[in-house]
């Protein structure tokens, strides 16, 4: 192929990164010494443009083609020197990298030893590049389409941007409507803006956007192929309403027999709903859907004489007969934007939610304080237990008592290692203030109290919201409660002022505990379809925490929003114009690079036993019938389209027929005899 | 000068005194006879039939490094057989020792090959006459041997039921002899002739035996005879039939290299019964099946050395009949070559 | 013999890291700045489901005093399931190995994710110990240029 | 005890058939009590067969032996079938072959005889040494009658008997399209008390053990060539690049030879024994074999060779593999 290994070496400095630990010169005198290696250099930054030109230098002129480069991790600089090694007209998989930074500078302090780990790397680095072989980068078609995995504010803002640009967006989105969280909310803090008044636009225009199909009430079910080409299978769930039909009038609700009897997961069961519903009146589809679980007639067969929606509706919409739906199709990328769950607060049992009525989560109480909420906006002591009891003996409701004092815990759930969470939830500090601010403002003369480990007012004007809070008459109390206990018909929150050492028992009337942001519990499903990975935290995980946020380790799959990590709206919004923009470069050039280090069957050796079809995860190889020297053989043979470059194969084949490129027995078994010698 | 005759007594006390040189004698390891270098008397295993393995691989190692080569060092590194030191083969049989001599044609044939004759100069060899045949696969006497024969040999040692009776053949057993002086004593004077008598009692207890008169020329007749795919069908194309032989001297040469470019060349056995011994880089193999195998196998024992040599170069020492996995039997396939 | 050439004896280990979890994990250590012995060398792979168990043998007879293997946590394969055939196949092996008296110590296996840098410190630490006590391998390593 | 006259009756009847090649079955040997694989390919032929306690051979291993030679242009490869007869355990060879695809259950006819156990030919040998004349072997009523140079002798069948037949699961082949004699119950299993007593001592000990036995190795390739499941046309351990073990033969290349042999067998070995039957520098190869079979059941839960559909051992997982070793 390029005749004899002719190699460089390039040892970097990486300033004192590395040179301050390993003696760089030492190492570059016993690179010289290395079978086949015909320069070696050191150089302060190899990654800046100096230090690759040393190396394009050196192709070009000494005619090198293997270069091993020894500084940081591949994982950081691989693309970066092996387009170096592109431009210099070297195929870029002649590179081998030698990592004495992340492994080995940063990780020893003794230098001698050190430098004797660098030589070591290097020569393992050195066996391995003199039997590198050329690759061919090949390149796939790419659908220009998207699909979008939830429709929260991110997966709305991603769909928008990306139909707009003129691609087709599919949006699946799990419950009846699109909105998600933020569609819960009142107001947003800190400049107080309404919430609805400025989603709701947003939900309409996904979803009327022509060049978006949005699929409610639905859920991803397959999915296979790769970046250009996945292939997605959906089952739209029926809803039991004819989507065509039903104006969403609402008929059908009032007139369910459980109207008012089922708990709202909109509003996070403060409010109740029937089993045919619309979960709040803005919802987009504004169509009705029946809960099969709770529906009298879907689950047991029998509403009374006959269902009452159905008689309701003068649409006809109602039809139990609807089943659920599949729908197929092709798409380029995905971005996945499934956002988060609020934190259990049951498992912090010392608060007592769950136990008291009037100790809320925060969700609830916004629900609460929203002016299209269950109470209508209005504050009010809970009965939690006796509302159903209210309704049905239709008597006159009596007007339910506001609490005169309402006390905040911050970080429930959040910077908590006794519940597994260690992360800051970074919404829940600037998200108190908000509701204090709301109490304040529609209960004259509560008493506001917030208690809170630290105020993490980072973001733009939130300091100064913080700081009008406080002018409000919100009291802070630093100090982390221990236990919300009754006393009378007061809730007592026993705790202990930091700053005073004082231990305190501050009643209130209402305690509204400030959740943190968890990993949504069905995290999984998307994981096994995806393969996506999570970080200590349990979110989706980044390519890079830095420099590939929206990226996956995946191609062709983006993060958007608080599946990736806590965050407010309007980084959640940047995060999904980041992933749309991102999603969109493949789809805009309409065609990508493929894994090039994939598997490949000798077909001369190859006993055709299926060992390396069996535990291919992407079903990229399979048997087929050859031809060998007039017998009819079974051969393994690798579609280089699927595969992703794991090598399970080549581990899997007792024959040594099955290989994977870059990653040969041929290549690493010198690289281990390398590393062998002391 | 008169013949020896050493005490079984003093076996021990004989076995110490040769241990100054490098000495070879059947031990056991598990249930297994095999030739290596004892350091204590007390291993050396002489009431066996036969070795496992022949003693070859003492003048001929399963595998040797010819020289080494370092890097950053023009000058190769050639091994020197001399440092082996004088070696005492003790107590091999006569059928092993005429092999060594049978070997030794093509050794020093068109090439000497040094390494070969050089261990071959330093190594003496004391044979052990075989009274009762080792194997019921013997037949020496068919194939110019016998069970007391002195070609090879340098010393004849022959139990006579208390003690060995030592006859010394060349110079280097005279030599020998000599430094057992105090161990040896004279023989009585029949025991020679005794000694005969018990060979020729010893021939007649051979059982298994072929007319080798006219195979060597008649096999290359038999080039495309269907004996040769009949007699091979069962065969593995293990390399027990030739790695057990006393004769078998192919070899193949590897170098062997450290990933930093240092090396050694070696020798090692090979066998002309595994596929990759003919095979070309081409990966054409003149030999593709183990028809052809076979074939050469035995052309090569019973045709192409004998009209080299004018030797058979197989000394009927039964071992590749008797550890044959699949009983492919060489005195069943020369009867066929008669018969064909 | 024994106790004096062992606290002398350097370990020479060498690891397989898949690309994805173990191998970030082990960048992550290092852009941490956790310090740990500079006994292990890495070789990395896509997916510990491409290291095959004769590469522990190959390594204990090229001159390693121990292997180790280390992949993403059950579940976490970059790949779904590399880890799971590795983690099959390497017990076996393993415990083979043992059975011809390489001892366990030797012949090391771990799941690292690319956020557990101090778990690498961890893992390299107790392998590094653990062939330390039982000294160089000599069992069946390959004796270079013989004679 | 199989009736010889049905067996050579059947056999006749198979090799007549126009899409039989080849039948692969036993004859005498050559002396003493031995016997040796035959291949008939015609009913003339039939009257050689036998099947004796001798009959210690596997001759799955043959189905996928025989070279492939390039056809000549014009002319069609011989794709009949291969007809063989097996015992219980060389049937597992060919379940284990079919599990791995080395060839479709259409392509060989089998003739199944169930197996009350072979002869050790070793102990036969070292009990009556000398033998010339062809001698017979029986067994009749728990003793192996042993007919030779006009004596008959009677010895306790364990005293002669086959190790692997002694540790036997499977005495009636477990795929068969004929077979030639009636069931024959499990009588044995294995303890693996030998294996469990190596695994206890001490790590010197072990080690101490096995070089003993890697050292006596000649690398003659005799167990690799006669196993059946070692049916690569082209040993990855053959190989030069890239060398998983070099050519010489010595401790450190002869253990590699062993790991790699055995690891090779992991999950696959169907305990036939073979390997150790044919060594010439008797090393007790199955001790190895023994122990991954033994992992394979206990860690696993897996039989090689007993389930044509199973999926390969090494290529499958579950999620619930121990991993109390993984740091």
């Amino acid at each position: 192929m390029n005749g004899k290994p002719k190699i460089g070496v390039y040892v970097c400095h990486c300033g004192t990164n590395i040179a301050g630990t390993v003696d760089v010169e030492d190492v570059v005198r016993f690179a010289q010494t290395l079978p086949d290696v015909v320069v070696a250099r050191n150089y302060s930054y190899m990654c800046s443009d100096p230090g690759q030109a040393l190396i394009t230098d050196d192709i070009e002129k000494i005619g090198l083609n293997r270069v091993v480069v020894a500084s940081c991790s591949p994982r950081m600089h691989e693309p970066t020197f092996r387009k170096t090694l592109n431009g210099a007209q070297l195929n870029p998989y002649f590179l081998e990298m030698a990592n004495i930074r992340e492994q080995c500078s940063w990780v020893h302090e003794d230098s001698v030893a050190a430098t004797e780990k660098a030589k070591r790397i290097i020569e393992a680095a050195v066996a391995k590049a003199r039997r590198l072989e050329a690759l061919d980068q090949k390149e796939v078609d790419v659908e220009p389409s998207c699909l979008i995995i939830g429709a929260g504010i991110a997966g709305i803002q991603a769909a928008l941007d990306i139909a707009d640009a003129g691609f087709k967006v599919y949006v699946v989105e799990k419950s009846p409507t699109v909105g998600g969280h933020m569609a819960q909310l009142d107001k947003t803090f800190p400049t107080l803006d309404c919430s609805a008044c400025i989603l709701t636009p947003k939900m309409v225009d996904v979803a009327n956007h022509p060049n978006i199909e949005l699929m409610t009430y639905s859920q991803v079910e397959e999915i296979s192929g790769y970046i250009g080409n996945f292939d997605i299978k959906v089952r739209v769930k029926s809803r039991f309403v004819d989507m065509e039909k039903c104006t969403g009038c609402g008929d059908c609700a009032s007139s369910c027999r459980q109207a008012g009897r089922i708990s709202n997961e909109f509003d996070e069961g403060v409010g109740m709903r029937g089993a045919i519903y619309l979960p709040f009146p803005q919802a987009v589809p504004a169509k009705y859907t029946i809960d099969k679980e709770n529906c009298l007639f879907l689950a047991k067969g029998k509403c009374g004489e006959s269902p009452k929606c159905k008689d309701a509706c003068q649409a006809g919409a109602v039809n139990f007969d609807l089943e659920d739906k599949m729908v197929e199709f092709k798409v380029g990328t995905i971005i996945v934007a499934t956002g988060f769950d609020v934190f259990d607060a049951r498992l912090k049992p010392e608060y007592a939610y769950g136990v008291y009525d009037n100790v809320l989560t925060a969700l609830e109480f916004e629900r609460m304080v929203n002016a299209s909420g269950p109470t209508g906006g209005k504050i009010v002591m809970l009965e939690r237990g006796k509302k159903k009891k209210k309704k049905k003996e239709g008597a006159e409701e009596e007007q339910p008592r506001m609490p005169g004092s309402v006390t905040f815990i911050q970080c429930v759930g959040s910077r908590d290692k006794s519940v597994g969470n260690e992360y800051c939830s970074r919404v829940c500090c600037m998200y108190t203030a908000k509701l204090a601010h709301l109490v304040k403002e529609k209960v004259p003369g509560a008493d506001v109290t917030i208690f809170y480990m630290d105020v993490r007012a980072f973001g733009k004007g939130f300091e100064e919201f913080y700081d009008r809070v406080r002018r409000e008459g919100v009291r802070y109390i630093r100090g982390n409660p221990s236990e919300i206990y009754k006393k009378g018909d007061k809730l007592v929150v026993k705790a202990e002022d930091t700053l005073t050492s004082t231990p305190l028992e501050h009643e209130a009337d209402m305690v509204v505990l400030s959740v943190g942001l968890v990993p949504r519990s069905d995290n999984r499903e998307i994981i096994d379809l995806l393969k996506l990975s999570q970080s200590s935290d349990l979110f989706y995980l980044e390519a890079h925490p830095k420099l590939r946020p929206v990226d996956t380790a995946s191609d062709g799959i983006y993060l958007a929003g608080v599946c990736q990590g806590p965050k407010d709206i309007p980084d959640a919004v940047a995060q999904a114009k980041g992933a749309a923009s991102a999603a969109m470069i493949p789809m805009a050039s309409g065609k990508v690079k493929v894994e090039a280090q994939t598997s490949i069957v000798d077909e001369a050796t190859c006993r055709g036993c299926g060992f390396c079809v069996q535990v291919c995860p992407y079903t990229a190889i399979e048997l087929l019938e050859v031809n060998r020297m007039g017998w009819p053989v079974q051969v393994a043979r690798v579609n280089e389209a699927l595969c992703k470059g794991c090598g399970a194969c080549a581990a899997a084949c007792l024959s040594g027929s099955v290989q994977q490129r870059s990653f040969k027995d041929l290549q690493l078994l010198p690289q281990i005899q390398a590393l062998g010698v002391k | 000068m008169a013949v020896k005759k050493l005490s079984k007594e003093k076996i021990g006390e004989a076995l110490k005194e040769l241990s100054k040189f490098r000495l070879i004698a059947p031990a056991r390891s598990d249930e297994v006879v095999i030739f290596k270098e004892i350091a204590d008397p007390e291993e050396a295993y002489l009431d066996y039939g036969n070795s496992t393995v022949p003693p070859k691989k003492v003048v001929f190692p399963q595998t040797e490094t010819l020289f080494r080569f370092m890097v950053g060092n023009p000058e190769l590194e050639e091994k020197n057989v001399e440092e082996e030191g004088t070696t005492v083969i003790f107590g091999l049989r006569p059928c092993d020792a005429r092999a060594m001599a049978i070997v030794e044609k093509l050794f020093s044939w068109d090439y000497d090959d040094p390494y070969f004759l050089k261990r071959r100069e330093l190594t003496t060899l004391v044979g052990m006459a075989c009274v009762e045949p080792p194997s019921v696969n013997c037949f020496c006497p068919s194939v110019g041997g016998g069970p007391f024969g002195k070609e090879g040999l340098d010393l004849l040692l022959t139990d006579m039921g208390d003690y060995y009776l030592v006859q010394s053949l060349t110079d280097k057993g005279k030599k020998l002899e000599e430094t057992l002086a105090s161990q040896l004593e004279d023989a009585a004077g029949g025991d020679e002739k005794k000694a005969e008598g018990m060979a020729a009692e010893a021939e007649g207890k051979i059982r298994r035996s072929i007319k080798t008169e006219g195979i060597p020329e008649k096999l290359p007749g038999l080039w495309e005879n269907d004996l040769w795919k009949k007699v091979s069908a069962a065969c593995l194309g293990c390399g027990i039939c030739t790695f057990l032989c006393p004769t078998c001297h192919c070899f193949d040469i590897q170098d062997e290299v450290e990933e930093l470019g240092d090396g050694r060349r070696c020798r090692m056995w090979d066998s002309c019964m595994f596929s990759e011994y003919s095979l070309h880089a081409s990966g054409h193999n003149p030999r593709p099946t183990r028809r052809e195998r076979t074939r050469n196998r035995i052309s090569h024992k019973y045709s192409y050395y004998p009209s080299r040599f004018d030797v058979i170069a197989c000394v009927g020492c039964g071992r590749c009949i008797n550890l044959c996995p699949v009983n492919i039997d060489i005195l069943d396939i020369l009867e066929q070559v008669v018969d064909a | 013999m024994g106790d004096n050439t062992k606290t002398d004896f350097e370990p020479n280990i060498v690891a397989f890291l898949c690309n994805w979890c173990s191998y970030a994990g082990a960048d992550l250590a290092g852009t941490s700045r956790i310090h740990y012995p500079p006994n292990v060398r890495v070789i990395r792979v896509m997916c510990s489901g491409r290291v095959n168990p004769l590469f522990v043998m190959n390594a204990l007879q090229q001159g390693a005093d121990g292997v180790l293997i280390s992949g993403c946590h059950p579940g976490d394969c970059h790949y779904m399931q590399g880890n799971y055939y590795a983690r099959r196949r390497f017990n076996l092996m393993r415990n083979f190995l043992e059975y011809l008296g390489v001892e366990p110590e030797r012949v090391r296996m771990s799941w690292v994710s690319a956020s557990e840098g101090a778990k690498w410190k961890e893992v390299i630490e107790e392998v590094t110990e653990g062939v330390r006590t039982v000294g160089p391998m000599d069992k069946f390593k390959r004796r270079q240029l013989n004679w | 005890m199989v009736d010889i006259n049905k067996l050579r009756e059947i056999a006749a009847e198979v090799i007549s058939r126009d899409d039989v090649r080849e039948l692969i079955g036993y004859r005498p040997g050559t002396y003493g009590f031995r016997a040796r694989p035959a291949f008939v390919t015609g009913p003339e032929e039939v009257d050689r067969l036998i099947f004796t306690p001798a009959c210690v051979n596997n001759l799955a291993t043959y189905i996928t032996l025989e070279e492939k030679l390039p056809v000549p242009r014009g002319q069609e490869p011989d794709t009949r079938k291969v007809a063989v007869m097996v015992k219980g355990c060389d049937s597992r060879a060919l379940v284990q072959q079919m599990e791995e695809k080395a060839y479709g259950r259409d392509q060989v006819v089998v003739l199944g005889i169930p197996c009350t156990g072979v002869v050790d030919m070793a102990r036969v040998e070292a009990r009556f040494p000398g033998v010339l004349e062809l001698g017979e072997i029986a067994l009749e009523g728990g003793k192996f009658v042993l007919s030779f140079d006009g004596k008959v002798e009677e010895v306790p069948k364990d005293e002669l008997l086959a190790d692997k037949c002694a540790r036997c699961r499977y005495p009636t082949p477990l795929v068969y399209d004929q077979l030639l004699d009636d069931e024959v119950a499990r009588f044995a299993d294995d303890d693996y008390s030998d294996i469990e007593a190596l695994e206890k001592r001490s790590m010197e000990d072990k080690w101490g053990y096995w070089e003993e036995k890697f050292s006596r190795c000649i690398r003659c390739y005799s167990c690799r060539n006669v196993c059946p499941m070692c049916y690569c046309e082209d040993c990855v351990l053959d190989r030069i690049n890239p060398t998983w073990m070099r050519r010489s033969v010595d401790i450190s290349e002869n253990t590699a030879f062993h790991i790699a042999r055995a690891y090779h067998l992991a999950g696959r070995c169907i305990q036939c024994g073979e390997c150790q039957r044919v060594c010439p520098a008797k090393i007790p190869l199955m001790e190895l074999n023994r122990k991954f079979y033994k992992d394979v059941g206990e860690l696993y839960d897996y039989e090689p060779g007993t389930n044509v559909e199973a999926a390969p051992l090494l290529a499958t997982f579950s999620v619930e593999d121990r991993e109390d070793f993984i740091l």
